[in-house]
């Protein structure tokens, strides 16, 4: 078969692309040649676009075990344990088909914890939706909370946090990102490489079918009307296997039978043979015709480019190849032999004994096309950051009712009680609000994780976004105790190809690079996805960053809800007129405008010390982030989880804009700011603790009653009968569903 | 007026359901049973004035939501009158 | 005394099972693989949470054929412990064990929360250290936990004092709104007959240690002790 | 051969997705459709020597396996040879 243009094309490989491969191996690829070399050299596989600029995160730092590069990142924990953990999207899966996308993805980033030889114990993702009020919006969150659960609950990994937002950019193109974490044996991480010639090659898992062909090179490809015809089947998740791949893998690891393992994932087969030979610097030599498969007559093109889940890629010491094929058939698994390790440095396909595809490994890896694509300032810029007039606020208590009946500040009760969030009993502080703790059994310590980003924030300031986020997960970590050792990012932008969004793209990337220097936080992996669009509308960029955060006795710590009538509320940070980007803005009156909160890190990294060392210590007995909807949102949530209200008193603020004193104290949104509470009689060693720091505090107030009751400067602008409020927030979400019978 | 509703994954699509299935009854023994796949059904009681309105009720029922047409192909089938007299 | 926990393909509360007898307890736990046909001379077996075999078929339905099931049958036959808990109680259903069977939960939604549930009956292995018509608060996570039996059969099993959980307010109403499920009667556990087979949805292994949000589970492995202690349900053999 | 298994919960059960699928398709309009019942369908590829043998093979493996009979009943169809020649 001769590769035409227009076959070329279909692979979505640019001309200079195609002479790349042309020059790479001195003659015309074949046809399974050319799936290949399209799928690992599309942006999700390669990076193509993205890896200039990841290339300045920082990376490094005394805890990191393993940076970016493998199947996930690790930070040493101490007692000889590293926790694993990585973040992976699956967002144009999960428009398609919102359960098995949404499930898949939880999928694909368990194998990817689990192949590094951890345990996964913990669960989190960051989604967005579009506006609640549209039918398909509905049916789309409905089966992607569906299918999380589905995936996580029956594999018994909890989904202990995480974090969704709203806006009509995500209307066709929803982002679904998956976060695990899991726990290794510092010493026994387990490595995605091919080496020793002669070592066997495994597959295991289940079998391999047409689905997902062309899967990574879809992920890549923005949506647009043709794109219907090109959905390729979908994939459909099977949990019960992973659940026995997980169990059995992590048997044969305790083995020390393997040289090196990795998941099938985006690019299925051709990914992890070509990725673990380059890693290894080894050659790897299969033959498909070995391979499991589910339908007749598979070509070798589509046993390469498959993308089934659930499978395998393990290269076994010789000599113990029974033992590891034993292990296996206990879980009733049949790891079959396909292939061996070779000295050669190339990928050989055979099929029945006939090459069918021969590449250089690292053609198909470091040989991929890199890109420093131009950039460009946006043009919306200038107006986007000019507060427009905004006529006479609304009062004070409506705005704050309808803030809580916004599904993105509303509680997320409805989407978690579907998770199970309890299974593996690690969870101390379960969802409801800020950082999710897991407890890592056999250590006195545990861990508390968050996830989160602001697409509004970096849509009007890119830079400056992308360090709210990294703040904001950091803050959530910190404020149960946790001390933020090592993060991870998925970056969802549009068409890097368009100069503005790789602008936004790049000036986010250098924004976490800072912030994570700034907070001592090493990026230790992450992921990238990009064409987030829809008929060539972006969506908001949308960097989120789940960050780690150790804390050292895990009966120690601190969750946001209010403990005991009578304690004192103090409030960390400092309050600005900030309302560009935030909440109120949005939902009063349907804007992303304005500049973004400020941050200074120094603060920042101030006030978490600050933290980790209030809640480590008893005095902090509870601890929450002025996150959207400011002070008054935070305030009422801290009253919700336990059912005490609250009484405070906060300083004025001068504001720009003159009617808006009231409400840019109550709902603004300025960075570094916490609500915690102490007993009565220890609020001079709270005080003399955060002046010690270099935190701005202020005593507002105390706990207890059944109203929550703000004042400004004195003066009364807030005063709602707690029960009344918690019902409002608690019901909005399932409102949605359950009054208006919305189909799911 | 009856219709009912058969609900199966398009054949190329995996089945876990079905797999799991088949490998328990060839545990109990059946391994006369080559394949099984797994789908749904639905019995809709239908007021509809004909056998032709109950149908394409169904048929718009089975599109619109029993049916995940991504994933999944639907058929309907009216029950005639006789057939409807059988208790 | 010696806990045997049995590990269904799909379980996966085994190990929260474990590190609750063993760890929290204090006694002796052992998994049994369900290709097994012995139970390693256990005084009490726990078939746990989970999704055996995904669940796919029907809850249960699978692993009611593991080759241990005879075993686990003959044990509890000759008198021995036996808690199913949530997916292990699923598992009782099918087999016969207990009687009844499990519907979708009323929302059609998998449900993890903490509830409540009251003591209806102190006299079975599970609840000897429990006092009538106590509280516990202890989390369900379960798709399908919506309990049902033929109403001739539900009469039976209040007659005779099978009912050993319900799902009960805060103040200990039994109430539609304290029903989470939509299960009859609001059972949330069961008993056999002979009443040293018990099947309930809610997890106690998950509520035995306060760290966690409760300790009130612990009493139900407490009781077991007890119970095999005093004798009081041993196995014949 | 094929034989199609149908189980549905029985008559006396209440069907908690029958009933959410009932309110979904009002909530879409179709107030014709009075009541669903959701069940299960299954298709079994069966070695066998004829119809009679398929029916039997099918039948218990509704009895034993595919069906929960304390709140289930199943049906059997078996595909005669005629059928089964369509594609
Ligand atoms: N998609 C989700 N999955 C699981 N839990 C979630 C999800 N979204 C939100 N939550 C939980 O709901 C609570 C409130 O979310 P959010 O308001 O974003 O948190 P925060 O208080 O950290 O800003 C948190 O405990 C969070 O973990
Ligand atoms: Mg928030």
């Amino acid at each position: 078969m001769t590769i035409t243009d227009d076959i070329v094309k279909r692979h979505g490989l640019a001309p200079d692309e195609y002479q790349r491969i042309l020059e790479m191996l001195g003659r015309e690829p074949t046809l399974t040649e050319l799936g290949i070399f399209s799928v690992m050299w599309s942006e999700h596989c390669s990076y193509k676009s993205s890896r200039v600029h990841l290339k300045t995160l920082p990376t490094t730092g005394a805890r990191v075990i393993q940076g970016p590069g493998e199947n996930a990142g690790a930070v040493d924990i101490g007692d000889g344990l590293a926790a694993v953990f990585k973040i992976e999207s699956h967002n144009h899966p999960s428009f398609i088909e919102p359960y098995q996308g949404a499930a898949t993805g939880v999928g694909g980033i368990i194998r990817d914890i689990f192949t590094m030889g951890a345990r996964p114990i913990a669960l989190l993702n960051s989604l967005r939706f579009g506006p609640l009020d549209e039918p398909l919006v509905r049916r789309t969150f409905a089966g992607v909370v569906a299918g999380i659960g589905g995936y996580g609950n029956s594999i018994g990994i909890p989904t202990v946090g995480g974090e969704i937002g709203f806006d009509e950019s995500y209307t066709g193109n929803p982002l679904v990102n998956v976060f695990c974490l899991g726990i290794a044996k510092a010493d026994e991480i387990i490595k995605g490489v091919a080496s020793g010639a002669g070592n066997a090659v495994y597959y295991v898992g289940a079998k391999t079918g047409r689905d997902g062909i062309h899967g990574a090179t879809m992920a890549s490809a923005e949506f647009d009307e043709k794109s219907a015809e090109k959905r390729p089947a979908v994939q459909v998740g099977d949990p019960f296997m992973e659940k026995l791949l997980l169990e059995a893998c992590l048997e044969v690891m305790k083995t020390d039978a393997l040289v090196g393992i990795q998941d099938m994932g985006a690019a299925g087969l051709t990914c992890s043979t070509c990725e673990m030979g380059a890693r290894g610097g080894a050659g790897v030599e299969i033959d498909v015709s070995h391979v499991p498969q589910r339908e007749a007559g598979m070509t070798p093109y589509e046993i390469m480019l498959s993308e089934s889940q659930e499978r395998m890629l393990l290269v076994v010491k010789q000599g113990r190849e029974s033992e590891v094929e034993r292990i296996f058939e206990k879980w009733d698994l049949h790891a079959v032999r396909i292939g061996e390790v070779t000295t050669d440095g190339l990928m050989r396909v055979k099929s029945d004994g006939e090459v069918v595809a021969e590449i250089r490994t690292e053609s198909l890896t470091d040989g991929a096309p890199l890109y420093h694509r131009p950039m460009t300032e946006p043009a919306y810029l200038t107006e986007a950051r000019r507060l427009p007039s905004l006529g006479a606020p609304r009062p004070a208590d409506e705005v704050f009712r309808r803030l809580l009946l916004s599904p993105g500040i509303a509680s997320k009760r409805w989407v978690y009680r579907q998770y199970d969030h309890m299974v593996r009993t690690n969870t101390l502080v379960l969802p409801g609000m800020g950082a999710g703790v897991v407890r890592v059994k056999g250590t006195s310590r545990a861990l508390a994780l968050s996830v989160d980003g602001n697409g509004r924030f970096v849509y009007l300031d890119p830079y400056a976004g992308a360090q709210l986020a990294v703040a904001e997960a950091a803050r959530n970590v910190a404020c149960a105790g946790g001390q933020p050792i090592g993060g991870t990012n998925c970056l969802n932008f549009g068409n890097p190809e368009r100069p503005e969004i790789m602008w936004q793209f790049a000036r986010a990337v250098e924004g976490i690079g800072a912030a994570c220097r700034a907070l001592d936080i090493p990026i230790t992996g992450g992921n990238v996805s990009l064409y987030n669009e829809t008929d060539g509308t972006p969506i908001l960029p949308t960097p989120v960053l789940g960050v780690v955060g150790l804390i050292e006795d895990a009966t120690m710590i601190a969750s946001g809800g209010f403990r005991s009538e009578g304690d004192s509320i103090l409030l960390l940070g400092e309050t600005l007129d900030e309302l560009g980007g935030s909440a109120y803005l949005k939902v009063m009156h349907g804007l992303v405008r304005g500049v973004p909160p400020r941050l200074d890190l120094q603060r920042e990294a101030a006030l978490l010390r600050l933290l980790v060392k209030g809640v480590s210590c008893g005095l902090v007995r509870s601890a929450h982030d002025c996150a959207e909807g400011g002070l008054a949102v935070a305030l009422a949530e801290c009253c919700f989880e336990t059912g005490l209200g609250a009484e405070a008193d906060v300083p004025r603020v001068e504001t720009a804009l003159p009617g808006f004193r009231d409400v840019s104290v109550l709902f603004g949104e300025s960075a570094s700011r916490v609500l915690v509470s102490v007993s009565a009689g220890r609020v001079a060693e709270m005080e003399t603790l955060a002046a010690e720091a270099g935190v701005p505090v202020a005593t507002v107030g105390r706990v207890g009653g059944d109203r929550i009751r703000i004042a400004v400067g004195g003066r009364a602008v807030l005063d709602e009968p707690l029960a009344a409020a918690e019902r409002l927030w608690s019901d909005a979400i399932g409102n949605y569903f359950e009054s208006q019978h919305a189909t799911g | 007026m009856r219709a009912r509703v058969f609900v199966t994954l398009k054949p190329s699509v995996f089945d876990p359901q079905g797999t799991i299935v088949t490998d328990a009854l060839h545990t109990l023994g059946y391994d006369a049973v080559k394949n099984v796949r797994q789908g749904k059904y639905f019995e809709l009681e239908i007021d509809a004035g004909s056998e032709e309105e109950a149908r394409r009720l169904a048929l718009e029922a089975a599109d619109k939501l029993l049916a995940n047409t991504v994933i999944e192909s639907y058929r309907v089938e009216v029950e005639s009158s006789t057939e409807r007299s059988v208790p | 005394m010696k806990f045997a926990i049995v590990v269904f393909p799909g379980s996966n509360c085994d190990h929260d099972a474990y590190h609750a007898t063993k760890h929290v307890l204090g006694q002796e736990a052992a998994f049994v693989w369900h290709k097994d046909t012995s139970l390693q001379g256990a005084d009490v077996v726990i078939l746990p949470g989970g999704f055996a075999h995904g669940d796919y078929l029907r809850t249960g339905a699978v692993a009611r054929f593991s080759p241990i099931m005879p075993a686990v049958q003959r044990f509890a036959e000759a008198g021995g412990p036996v808690l199913g808990i949530c997916n292990g109680f699923q598992v009782l259903l099918e087999a016969g064990l207990l009687p009844g069977a499990m519907l979708r939960n009323r929302s059609i939604r998998f449900q993890c929360e903490h509830v409540v549930v009251k003591v209806e009956c102190t006299d079975t292995p599970f609840t000897s250290r429990c006092s009538p018509d106590q509280l516990l608060r202890i989390p369900i996570a379960h798709g399908e936990g919506n309990y049902y039996a033929e109403p001739e059969i539900v009469e039976q099993l209040e007659a005779r004092r099978q009912v050993i959980f319900r799902y009960a307010t805060a103040s200990g109403a039994v109430t539609p709104e304290a029903n989470p499920n939509g299960s009859v009667r609001n059972i949330a556990g069961l008993c056999n007959e002979r009443r040293n087979v018990v099947g309930m949805m809610p997890h106690p292994e998950r509520a035995c240690e306060l760290a966690i949000g409760s300790a009130d589970g612990l009493l139900l492995l407490e009781s077991a002790v007890h119970s095999v202690g005093q004798g009081t349900f041993v196995t014949t053999p």
